[in-house]
């Protein structure tokens, strides 16, 4: 399996989102830029995180056959097959867009998912949104390749509040990072 | 199995969320593949970002959750969509008020430096910019911890002032000058509680003999207060803390537990207009404390909404005995507060615990239970949409 | 209606109560020797709540209709005809007992229910335990003569934490302090 | 007439409660009216105190509630009574332990100085005395903030120290000295987590690469850290966070996803026994978490609790496919961890998430779902008595 070359992911992740994208997309890249741009990769446990991800090849998991590609208001949207805890979308934030009242933290762990529609492996970042309390909606426990907590690279039940002003937990976001293999 | 009756139950209940999400022009995200076309493309790499806020809406609400176990918390929730737009942190038994710009949020509230011990500190605490985010905090010399109280935080009608209630437990009202940032000042208010703003600088309290307190200022910065006559007997009809004042004109309706409105023009000297009764207004006799008499009464946590633009008071309203002003409404009574007239009575689907009007053209009434918020037409009563929400404790929408 | 001479107050509550009551008061007055003695009445405000609760006499409500005499864990048990909150009877104390992880307030607000069995109206101090977290147990809203906050000698809806070292509400006792009339 | 049906609904409950009350002992408070007698004496004043504590005894249960919502707090409750019996304050994303003489509990949290944000500090805070009342904090240099995890915090089996999981997100163990109070030692545990104290001042850390990492101190108080082999295999078959650990005996059992149990007896050079699997034990073939197999699998948020006199481990098991190994629990397997053999299959009355065992001669069971507490008789699997509870965190129970 080809190894993922990380040091790419910083570059990949300034550059502007293809034109297809939505008008949330927009907003989205309006709030990044009000906030401190997302410092990708900011760590070493990061770059071993997404190696780790692209190591632990997704295929053929019962999330994985069940999700679907339509509503990132459900559980079972594809890029949540690792996801532990409430849905920005479902707390007036996005898959990549903290809601108002919140800041995302520069710091996450990173699985690997499957989308249906073109079978690919794609590497998420499952990025917490901190400074609001917990935000009660849309609360899914996803947890395909999640590690245990001693592999802090790929878990989530670490609070992923690092680097930001607080450690209060609101939702969790599924950003999209790139291809796995 | 019960694994896969789960699974289908999770598919249905997407099904059900996409349609919804569609209904409310949600972003759907699809790489739909074109059947017999080339791979789809590579989907590409994003960034993260935070949803700007650009003013609360003359359509939004903004509640605060009930103390005690859920820990405070504000959150704003779209009438038009029933969805959850924003949240701010908040200690618990916090109160909050919009600024005139509608981008502005001050919350009062108070900490520990150890959670429950340590050392105290009461702040006034401001959010806003593009989102929502805080903006640094005003230390005040202490503030009431109570249950949720609307008259415990409130902001001159031109948003220069704050003015915060405070019972250490010697009763005080602390002025904050909102541009400085800075405590204006500290006027005792003996006997009496809470605050209701009025004129540029002005406000009255409530007092435990069944008078105002009215505060008024010099030019210095002095505030003098005064004690009016008594207009209710507090031992045996007293007025609600939850009465309702529209900080704008200086209008506001004292309520007593047995329903009796008393509208009083604040100002340095209030206008005392004569009181009339919400049942009586709906062709009942008067309600009464004595003899256990059951009949309509108003009661709940947020049991009153007026809107100005129409003078419109809406009021929840339950069957029960005196010393039941604290029962949910099963009603909400629609009142003409010039003609003292009862217009409507709306069902509500769960018992309320507080009601809102929007103070728009197209106005939006919303009623809270402990868990849902209904959505409803103020005109017809029909329930347009509802939300699962946590306890609520307090609730603010745009004024105009 | 004669008003109560709230000075003698102090001096009843100090008293040693009478051999007829429970083991569990014997467990009370050990633990009011472990803390602070309730210094009570402190405030001149606890005399004005006093001299209130003793002047609304409470008479012929929905409340005293169906209050019982025998279970102090239930919310229509004849002294709880003014609390509001979690009966500390259902957390691990008692009525005039906290549970332990929490202190008494010495403030309080005075109420006065009438005891079924002997038809007297007796005043009750409804005193906040603090420093743990709301016990969440034995919910209960009764509001026979309560005031409103700007009359707060008679209001349920202060957290009675003052001269504590914390106000973080737990629970509330409903402690008798003596006859009303 | 709504408020007669209530106050008769309100009736009945009482009645039933007085049953339950009567049943279970509770103090019942009477001034029963001798019929034809003299009126009645007057009540007598009482004063206000705390219920003395004296003592987790060998049935309760300590749990802390989940975080979140909640935030925190941690809350005893008696297994013979299912009564709440203390609470004792916590911030949330707390750990907790017991000292061996059962009165003094040691909390390990964070606080910022302003709710969520301000100045944080991390500290142990000491609870005990008579009425379990706070007795001061020790400040650690760090924490690890997660949701509950039980072996990020730890006592060394006297009593005398304290070891503290610290991620921030460099891997360390804080270790403090409880009889002076302070810090003894901050051990760095590069690329492990996670502690599992044994001896007297030795402690283990699972490594992310399968091994363990085991410190041990010199005679001046300096700690060394070395690995051992790699044990498991971490990328397909990892052992859980939640894995068991005697730290009188420092004797573990950690489980893997898969349901191999890999005894190890904890010391300055571990002995790795064979691994052996719960599903084999119950005569069904090995899981494994290739090709999707459904079959039963450990799972849960606390799934395994160990009995030492009796050499029993229970563990929380579904019936689900690779990657649940968070699934709640539909039955308590009961294994004799030395002969590797099932004892019993018990049903749960709804899907546990955290099992308990008490370490005397009479042991209680304590299964736990979302809101439920059940108390169960480990030979029977009956279920003695249950209480509805706050979506627990962690357990602990008294170690014999």
């Amino acid at each position: 399996m080809k190894r993922l070359d990380v040091d790419n992911l910083g570059e990949r992740l300034t550059r502007r989102l293809a034109g297809r994208l939505s008008r949330r997309s927009a907003l989205a890249r309006l709030g990044a830029l009000l906030v401190a741009a997302p410092a990708f990769p900011l760590l070493p446990v990061q770059r071993a995180r997404a190696a780790d991800a692209a190591q632990s090849k997704p295929k053929g998991t019962d999330f994985s056959r069940a999700a679907q590609t339509h509503d990132d208001k459900a559980c079972n949207y594809w890029r949540y097959c690792g996801i532990d805890g409430n849905l920005c979308s479902c707390c007036g934030g996005s898959m990549h867009s903290c809601p108002p009242g919140s800041q995302p933290s520069p710091t996450s762990w990173i699985g690997s998912c499957i989308n249906p529609d073109d079978d690919r492996a794609y590497l998420i970042a499952y990025r917490d949104c901190c400074g609001a309390k917990e935000c009660n909606h849309c609360s899914c426990l996803n947890t395909d390749h999640a590690m245990p907590i001693y592999r802090p690279q790929a878990n989530n039940h670490v609070i992923w509040c690092f680097g930001t002003q607080s450690f209060e937990y609101h939702c969790s976001m599924a950003v999209l990072v790139g291809l796995a293999q | 199995m019960k694994r896969i009756a789960h699974e289908a139950a999770k598919a249905a209940a997407s099904v059900g969320a996409l349609l919804i999400a569609a209904a409310l022009g949600a972003t759907v995200w699809s790489t739909a593949r074109a059947a017999g076309a080339a791979a789809p493309p590579v989907l590409q790499s994003e960034t993260a970002g935070v949803t700007p806020f650009a003013g609360l809406t003359p359509h939004e609400l903004t509640y605060s959750t009930m103390d005690g176990l859920t820990g405070g918390g504000i959150r704003i929730i779209d009438g038009d969509t029933a969805k959850l737009v924003a949240s701010v942190y908040s200690s618990q038994y916090a109160n909050f008020a919009w600024a005139p710009d509608h981008r502005t949020l001050y919350v009062s509230e108070t900490y520990w430096t150890l959670g429950n011990r340590g050392t105290r500190e009461d702040v006034l605490s401001i959010y806003g910019g593009p989102t929502l985010s805080n903006e640094g905090e005003i230390t005040l010399p202490g503030r009431l911890i109570s249950d949720p109280k609307t008259h415990t935080f409130a902001l001159s009608s031109d948003g220069r002032y704050g003015y915060d209630y405070s019972f250490q437990p010697a009763p005080a009202v602390t002025v904050i000058d909102l541009h400085s940032r800075k405590v204006a000042a500290s006027v005792e208010i003996p006997g009496c509680g809470l605050v209701f703003p009025f004129g540029e600088r002005g406000f009255a309290s409530l007092c435990a003999d069944g008078s105002l307190a009215v505060a008024d200022v010099d030019a210095q910065g002095k505030y003098t207060v005064r004690r009016t006559k008594r207009f209710f007997d507090v031992m045996h009809d007293p007025v609600m803390d939850e009465s309702v004042a529209d900080g704008r004109s200086g209008l506001a309706f004292f309520v007593t537990y047995d329903g009796w409105v008393h509208p009083v023009q604040l100002a340095d000297t209030p206008r005392f207009e004569k009181a009339w009764s919400l049942e009586q207004a709906a062709g009942m006799s008067a309600a009464t404390s004595r003899g256990g008499q059951i009949t309509w009464r108003p009661g709940g946590q947020v049991p009153f909404a007026y809107q100005r633009s129409r003078h419109r008071l809406f009021a929840l309203m339950h069957e029960g005995p005196p010393w039941s002003f604290e029962k949910p409404g099963s009603e909400i009574w629609v009142l003409d507060a010039r003609s003292h007239r009862l217009l409507h009575r709306w069902d509500v689907p769960e018992s309320a615990y507080l009601v809102a009007v929007t103070a728009d053209a197209h106005p939006l009434l919303f009623a809270l239970s402990q868990s849902w918020l209904w959505v409803m037409d103020p005109d017809s009563g029909a329930v347009l949409r509802a939300t699962q929400i946590l306890t609520p404790g307090l609730v603010r929408v745009r004024g105009e």
